[in-house]
């Protein structure tokens, strides 16, 4: 029940910058995903949001109120460490018991939170134990039972999954979702796993740097990344990429030439003076269609990779670089083959040479798009 | 160095005998160094013993107290037999029986001891009273002169002050009350006879405990020689008990009380009672395991000499051994008090250290407690001497 | 915001009135010790609480005596010998107590402790013969020597408690490294002790630097002796007189040392040295 | 005691207290290590022997002999006759009513002295390891009264405590707390107290630099934990500051204890051998220097050395959850 | 370089068993990775291989040779840790330098080796920080680089990649493969990333509660697990399963009735005395095809979850199960509708009430089996 505000937010460290004019608006109530990559300053973030460390320049609101002064309490907030931060010496009761502030004559209510949240964690037979004797995963469960006891108004989550096992981590992921729901309490959250942030997020955050990239929902940033960066970065395995040389095609977009591929016409404004510019094409795996080659046309696969629900083809380029594809799993496709690839226009993003992406070309193109999307 | 000499632990004692042995090597052309050894009395008898229980030759010679020489003489070498005949003789004769042991000469007297009143002359004068010559006087003097300064403002004016701590200070100061009593005597006779419960030494003891917040403050139970030195100094009280290496200090340049201050022989116990002070005092000997017993014996004359104690009496006010110094007249012009007082020097009553034996700190030991407990008034000096005279047979059961 | 700022400046005056009070307390002896230290001896029976004039001619005497120069520096030798014993032994010892699970562990910490359970005064005649057994007696090797029996127990006891709450995954990284546990302890875990070695360091060299009853026994010659015999032998006029002038100007004299030392060794009492290592 | 085998990861295990797998079956890796450690024992129990053995069997042993200190060689075994002893009534320490009274004294000054010690050490500890301006100055001033030799500071403070010129009385008669200068160390009453202030003056810097180093050696990211949790500092200060540093500030109280129950120095110089303020070192120093009386004053020592014993293994058996699993 | 034997392997604590009757044959070179719930005894199992757990009972051999009683270095084994151990004093070089200064290797290899290391990691720029000042990706290659630059002949990693963000991962990941090809060394891996294992394992090893459910390769595993347990702890979303009534239908395998689906016939053998035995029928999310339904038959949509590359159909089935379907991104269909599903026979698993999973029908079939995969 509360939204948050950063207003050009900077954190040095000494002389490193850090957090570089961080502005951002959540809702209240919203689910907002952070992601990056290592070491772009995620985890300093969410301590700057939590009081932790302080503000360098810039103003962190809470529901309209300036909290850069505030304490963490008083911001009410609760927050899941990377590093889990458990009380060393006490048992997983105690270390999700602990931060309970709940009237003494109210034991019974700690006590059934505390069972009702390791219920939920799988943490019920361990209640005893120390964080020594745990194993990584679950000595991360019991950090997240830890703040989610306590179901403050705003929630920061850093990478709390990221030693579950799959299934664990999708049953946590939707008690988190669930929990979301049910407190409507405000969340922001760290992860480097796609499926989490693209399934959690209301929105999404990139941070490259310190810096903000780009925010949006999650299929804002996968359909129509602003930058080569957030392409590259949102979905995996990663979007290709292919220098091209474009031309400028009218209102249509522009025609580009795909070595290897061939000539396509993309819905996409070229900037009037950058004719013949060198561009850069982004096409994701998923959007790549490989057919089987004649001869030596086409790419030659250089490796098939396994995943049980699908196949990932790599292709050799003339410039020796290395492209993706999807195939169905198992593929029909063998190491040493070659493919031809297509790929539809529609789905196709264009990058300038500063990494920027090329707008749709027109309206007409726009709804076309719309469609898609 | 070709001996090792201990002599006194501090400063001016200790210069004072580094300016002797000086002199003696300048003499002899041999070489002594000299070790200064821990200033409490019993310290420095443990160190000694551990030393010569080790049978180090790492002391030759050492400096031991006037109740010592029963302890450590198996590890001292008989003097006579080093020494020239009568080399003894112009000594006090008390001293040379008590450094005798079994017809062993085991030390030369040094220097002694004992105890005297200090008195503020100018507050005498002032309310026109006599030195007190009895502990009565005492009491009534001061209780006079304490009323009359603290009327005047000074609260913390106190009439007496004394070594009331329990240790062996306490054994002197109470054996001091005692044998200046007719009759009182001693804890325990030549004979060994335990004698302390009397109803002299009840009076006594009756009459101390009564000081206690009446003309001695309260915390004299635990004062020693300087915390007394301390009150009086600062011009805090009339009377103080103490030893004759005061005078120097509070006849000193910096002293508040210069020119105020005289000396008197210790009170008497009663009218029929006589002046006593307790016999201290140090004594040179030599260890069995000194590598040069001759030339450490020769040491020994030599600081013991005429020379030498008349130097030390006129530079430390050091007591001399002979009784000849005391008609010197150097040396009364440094030490007036040596004249007057002759005769508490010459008749100090000795501590039972000889008859006793080993057992001699348990019976002191014993004897200040019950004086402690006494003067703190936890019981009455009858009790306290009845439990005291109890303790002590049981004491002696264990052979002394 | 204003109540919030009155408690703010409540909490922070609050604070630093029990810093005052705490300092008062601690240094305040000492203080007087400073003041006393600089009367002539004839105020000495006066209470003052502040230095009226300044008057050195205690220190002077002190510093004068070469055998209290001499003194200092025996007691220099001693303690930081001492000291580097201690460590030196109370870290090897604390790693094998700490760190490794055998039978007799506790019965060797219980040794350990039951060394310091005796009263000084009644091994100081055995330890006398051993000293002089081993032809120790009046020099400093037999100080250090026997300084050993109160600073190793306390070294080792405290040491291997600190040793065990180090994390058990920098032990098990080493080891794969292939380190043996001689370069374990010396490479990976003293630099984490710091804190804990800088104290025991300290506590043992400020028990080495006061030590009395022993330095007393078995050191014989002014040249030999520590700072705290010294200044017990301090000169006075005669026995019974307590020279306190020059017993505080030399108190104050060898507390400095030990001020300097603290001031410098509390640099590495610091906070955060196994911050980063491990998860959990 | 846990005898059991381990690999080289027990320390992690030590939760696991009932971890008893079949004995004798230590691996190579595990004998290494113990070797190891006894190798790392080794120059310590040297040591240690070589200061202390003798010593302490020769006390032992001369407790059980009539020894005096003039003449040691000539000492005669008399069982326990030191110890207790019928001989138309009871002799002997453990029939002297002043042994009992010093143990009483000993155990009552501990107990009051190292509480106090803990408590403030704790206090002063955290005062220390706070941020602030002048932290060195404050560090290095709270250390002196460790840090002036024992001896000097106990004269320090009987010129501070007396009655007469002693600046604490006319302290407390300036701002009128009291009427009368009181006798600190002569009155039975006051002495244990002046006592117990000068001891806890003199060693709450050895607890508190031993818990300042603990406090320094904690994980930081707990307090974050409990930063970001809101939990009230207090409540932070009680449930994990403290079990955290609780096993730091257990050996140094029993390194208190041990030097309490052993006190000497301080008691001697205030008091002497006052009755209401000796204890068993005390009573055993005036045995054995005093009165000369070497097997007596063995034989007190014994008895002190089993007193402590007895009193650090009660308290070991009740920290050693605390003190990581060492009974 | 080594190969390495598990036989019987035990590891208690105290009364807790946790690792039970492991037998293992890693072959020299192999890539094998070790998957499993949160808890079941990875860690341990990777701590008894290094050495820093002895092991209750049973033989581990390494090249033939007995090595029970060998410490870690001699056995030659390099280990990342799940909770970095990283030294907390060193710099980042001093950390990846100082198991190589043990082995008294010559400064300017040391150097040279570290720089390398720390290059392929992106480290470079951090040599000099101290841990502390690392975010916690930053401190995870770390300690893969620690491991990795002493190159020993077998190397354990224990969730090295957890804290990394996807292209990192992808890019450590291809790292890890290429040092694997380039060293040869046999190495062990602990993940609970689905294409992590698949991608790098040569065989995985599944682990449950201590024992060792399955190995083989990523294929086997996905195409035929052994249990319900293997069929659902592989693959993301995890597999459908489903009670259902089977019949035995001769040669030809069994018939099954699948509520809300209907008959269908399998080519799996019956226990011949189980004839209407209550069984599981497990289907994969990519196998179940989405058709939109008429009316009120098949299942109703009660979530779309949208990844970008595709998106899962989450429907309630009638006991109020959830069924997790796959469908292309963006979905067609949306939340609320109705779909009925269908799936290919053959890609369906069936599994006893003990979970184990009943074998192909008979060889024709086995065949047929075996085209697919
Ligand atoms: N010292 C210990 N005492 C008792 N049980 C322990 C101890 N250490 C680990 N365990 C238990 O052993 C089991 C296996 O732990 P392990 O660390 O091997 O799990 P893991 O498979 O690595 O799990 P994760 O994937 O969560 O890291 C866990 O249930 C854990 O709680
Ligand atoms: N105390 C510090 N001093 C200097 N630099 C620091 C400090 N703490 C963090 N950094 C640096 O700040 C940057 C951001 O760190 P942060 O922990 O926020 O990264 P992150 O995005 O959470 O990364 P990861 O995903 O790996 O956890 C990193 O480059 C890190 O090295
Ligand atoms: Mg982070
Ligand atoms: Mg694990």
């Amino acid at each position: 029940m509360a939204s948050l505000t950063l207003e050009k937010i900077n954190k040095r460290f000494g002389a490193t910058r850090v957090i570089e004019e961080v502005s951002l608006d959540i809702k209240d109530g919203e689910f907002v995903v952070f992601v990056g990559p290592s070491g772009c300053g995620k985890s300093t973030l969410l301590r700057l949001i939590a009081g932790l460390e302080s503000i360098t320049h810039g103003d962190l609101m809470i529901d309209g109120q300036r909290v850069n002064d505030l304490t963490p309490p008083e911001r009410g907030i609760g927050m899941v460490f990377q590093s889990y931060a458990l009380y060393p010496h006490m048992s997983v009761y105690d270390n999700i018991a602990f931060g309970l502030k709940l009237a003494k004559s109210e034991k019974q209510t700690v006590d059934e939170r505390v069972r009702r949240t390791a219920k939920i964690l799988q943490l019920d037979g361990l209640l005893d134990r120390l964080p020594k004797a745990l194993s990584g995963g679950q000595r991360q469960r019991v950090a997240i039972g830890r703040a989610m006891a306590r179901e403050p108004k705003i929630l920061l989550f850093d990478e709390p999954l990221s030693n579950l096992d799959a299934a664990l981590r999708v049953q946590t992921r939707n008690e988190i979702a669930h929990l979301h729901e049910r407190l409507g309490s405000t969340m922001i959250y760290v992860t480097h796993d796609q499926v989490e942030a693209m399934t959690l997020a209301d929105r999404i955050v990139v941070l490259n740097d310190g810096y903000v990239e780009q925010t949006g929902s999650p299929r804002e940033l996968y359909e129509q990344p602003a930058s080569r960066f957030v392409a590259g970065f949102i979905g995996s395995p990663k979007m290709n990429f292919l220098d091209v040389d474009a031309r400028a095609e009218g209102d249509a977009g522009c025609r580009i030439q795909v070595p290897g591929i061939g000539e396509r016409v993309l819905p996409r404004r070229l900037a009037g003076d950058s004719d013949d510019a060198p561009l850069t094409l982004g096409v994701r795996p998923e959007h790549l269609t490989p057919t089987t080659a004649a001869g030596e046309a086409g790419f030659r696969i250089v490796n098939v990779e396994y995943l049980g629900s699908e196949a990932y083809l790599y292709l050799e380029t003339s410039n020796s670089d290395t492209l993706v594809c999807r195939s169905e799993a198992p593929s029909p496709f063998a190491r040493g083959e070659r493919v031809t690839l297509d790929f539809a226009p529609q789905r196709a993003h264009l990058f300038d040479h500063d990494g920027r992406a090329l707008p749709p070309a027109d309206v007409e193109q726009m709804s076309t798009q719309a469609t898609i999307s | 160095a070709d001996l090792t000499l201990s002599c006194g632990a501090v400063g001016a004692e200790l210069q004072l005998c580094q300016a002797g042995v000086k002199r003696w090597e300048a003499q002899t052309g041999h070489s002594v160094e000299v070790v200064s050894t821990p200033n409490s009395a019993t310290e420095r008898l443990s160190l000694y013993q551990q030393i010569l229980n080790a049978r180090s030759s790492d002391i030759d010679v050492f400096q031991i107290d006037v109740v010592w020489p029963g302890m450590l003489a198996p590890h001292l070498i008989d003097l006579n037999e080093h020494l020239p005949d009568g080399a003894t003789d112009d000594f006090f004769e008390a001293i040379v029986d008590n450094n005798t042991v079994d017809g062993r000469l085991v030390a030369m007297p040094w220097f002694t001891d004992a105890g005297v009143l200090y008195y503020r002359s100018d507050l005498l004068d002032k309310y026109d009273l006599e030195v007190p010559t009895t502990w009565e006087g005492l009491t009534e003097a001061a209780q006079t002169v304490q009323a009359g300064e603290r009327e005047a403002g000074r609260s913390d004016f106190w009439g007496y002050v004394f070594q009331g701590r329990a240790y062996e200070g306490l054994t002197v100061n109470a054996l001091e009350w005692i044998a200046s009593y007719p009759d009182g005597g001693t804890i325990v006779d030549d004979d060994g006879d335990i004698t302390v419960n009397n109803a002299q030494a009840v009076e006594a003891l009756s009459l101390a405990a009564g000081w206690i917040d009446n003309i001695s403050p309260r915390g004299v139970l635990n004062y020693t020689e300087e915390e007394a030195r301390g009150v009086f100094q600062s011009g805090n009280a009339l009377f103080m008990r103490n030893w004759p290496y005061a005078w120097d200090l509070v006849q000193s340049e910096q002293s508040g009380i210069r020119d105020r201050v005289e000396v008197a022989p210790l009170p008497a116990g009663g009218e029929d009672g006589q002046s006593a002070g307790v016999l201290g005092g140090w004594n040179l000997a030599v260890s069995r395991y000194s590598d040069h017993p001759d030339m450490a014996a020769d040491l020994v004359a030599f600081l013991t000499s005429f020379d030498e104690q008349k130097r030390r009496a006129i530079e430390g006010s050091y007591n001399p051994t002979l009784p000849a110094l005391y008609q010197d007249d150097e040396v009364l012009a440094a030490v007036p008090f040596f004249g007057t007082l002759y005769d508490t020097f010459t008749s100090a009553v000795p501590r039972p250290a000889a008859v006793t034996g080993d057992n001699y700190p348990r019976v002191s030991n014993a004897f200040f407690n019950t004086v402690h407990e006494v003067l703190s008034g936890n019981v009455s000096a009858e009790q306290g001497l009845e439990q005291l005279d109890r303790e002590l047979s049981r004491l002696k059961r264990r052979r002394w | 915001m204003s109540l919030r700022t009155l408690k703010a400046v409540l909490l922070k005056i609050g604070f630093w009135l029990l810093v005052a009070v705490l300092m008062v307390y601690a240094i305040f002896p000492f203080y007087y010790a400073v003041v006393t230290s600089l009367k002539p001896s004839s105020e000495l029976f006066e209470v003052s609480y502040w230095v009226d004039s300044v008057d050195l001619s205690n220190y002077a005497a002190v510093l004068s005596q070469p055998t209290f120069v001499a003194a200092i520096r025996n007691s220099v030798i001693v303690a930081l010998s001492v000291v580097a014993i201690a460590l030196l032994l109370g870290l090897t010892a604390a790693w094998a107590l700490g760190r490794v699970r055998f039978r007799g562990r506790t019965t060797v910490m219980m040794l350990v402790l039951g060394v310091s359970m005796f009263p000084q005064v009644a091994v100081l005649s055995g330890l006398f013969e051993v000293i002089r057994t081993l032809d120790l007696y009046n020099s400093p090797g037999g100080l250090i020597l026997s300084y050993t029996i109160f600073t190793l127990p306390f070294t080792v006891w405290i040491l291997t408690t600190f040793m065990r709450q180090l994390p058990d995954e920098l032990e098990e990284a080493a080891i794969v490294d292939g380190a043996s546990p001689w370069v374990t302890l010396t490479k990976v875990f003293m630099p984490l002790l710091w804190p804990a070695m800088a104290t025991t360091g300290l506590l043992a060299f400020i028990a080495a630097w006061n030590e009395f009853l022993f330095a007393l026994t078995f050191t014989l010659t002014d040249s030999q002796r520590t700072v705290p015999v010294a200044i017990a032998l301090i000169s006075g006029g005669s026995q019974y007189e307590l020279p306190w002038g020059p017993i505080m100007a030399a108190s104050v004299i060898v507390t400095v040392p030990l001020v300097v030392l603290v001031v410098i060794f509390q640099r590495r009492i610091v906070s955060g040295l196994t911050a980063g290592a491990v998860k959990g | 005691m846990a005898t059991d085998e381990q690999g080289i990861a027990q320390a992690r295990h030590e939760a696991s207290s009932d971890d008893t797998p079949p004995r004798g079956r230590g691996t190579r890796v595990r004998r290494q290590r113990v070797r190891a450690a006894w190798l790392f024992l080794a120059p310590m129990l040297i040591v240690l022997t070589a200061v202390a053995g003798w010593p302490l069997v020769r006390t032992f042993w001369f407790s059980l002999t009539d020894a005096s200190l003039s003449s040691l060689d000539g000492a005669q075994f008399i069982g326990f006759d030191n110890y207790l002893v019928f001989d138309d009534g009871w002799y002997g320490i453990l029939a002297d009513p002043l042994w009992w009274q010093s143990v009483w004294n000993t155990l009552y000054f501990t107990l009051v002295s190292v509480s106090l010690e803990a408590v403030l050490g704790v206090i002063v500890a955290l005062v220390l390891n706070a941020h602030f301006r002048g932290r060195t100055l404050v560090r290095a001033a709270m250390l002196i009264p460790w840090a002036i030799p024992t001896v000097v500071s106990a004269k320090i403070w009987a010129w501070m405590l007396n009655d007469q010129f002693g600046i604490i009385n006319h302290l407390l008669l300036t701002i009128g707390l009291i009427d009368a200068p009181l006798s600190w160390t002569a009155d039975a009453s006051l002495s244990m107290w002046a006592v117990i202030m000068v001891d806890v003056w003199k060693a709450t810097p050895f607890v508190a630099l031993l818990v300042l180093a603990a406090l320094q050696m904690l994980p930081n990211d707990c307090y974050e934990a409990a930063k970001v949790d809101g939990i009230h500092p207090a409540k932070v200060f009680f449930r994990v500051t403290l079990p955290l540093i609780t096993p730091a500030l257990l050996v140094a109280v029993i390194f208190r204890a041990l030097d309490a129950l052993r006190v000497f120095d301080v008691i001697y110089v205030l008091t002497s051998n006052a009755a209401s303020t000796m204890t068993m070192s005390i009573y055993a120093r005036q045995q054995l220097v005093e009165f000369q009386d070497v097997g007596y004053g063995s034989a007190a020592s014994t008895l002190l050395f089993m007193i402590i014993a007895l009193v650090t293994v009660i308290y070991l058996y009740l920290g050693r959850r605390q003190l990581g699993g060492e009974q």
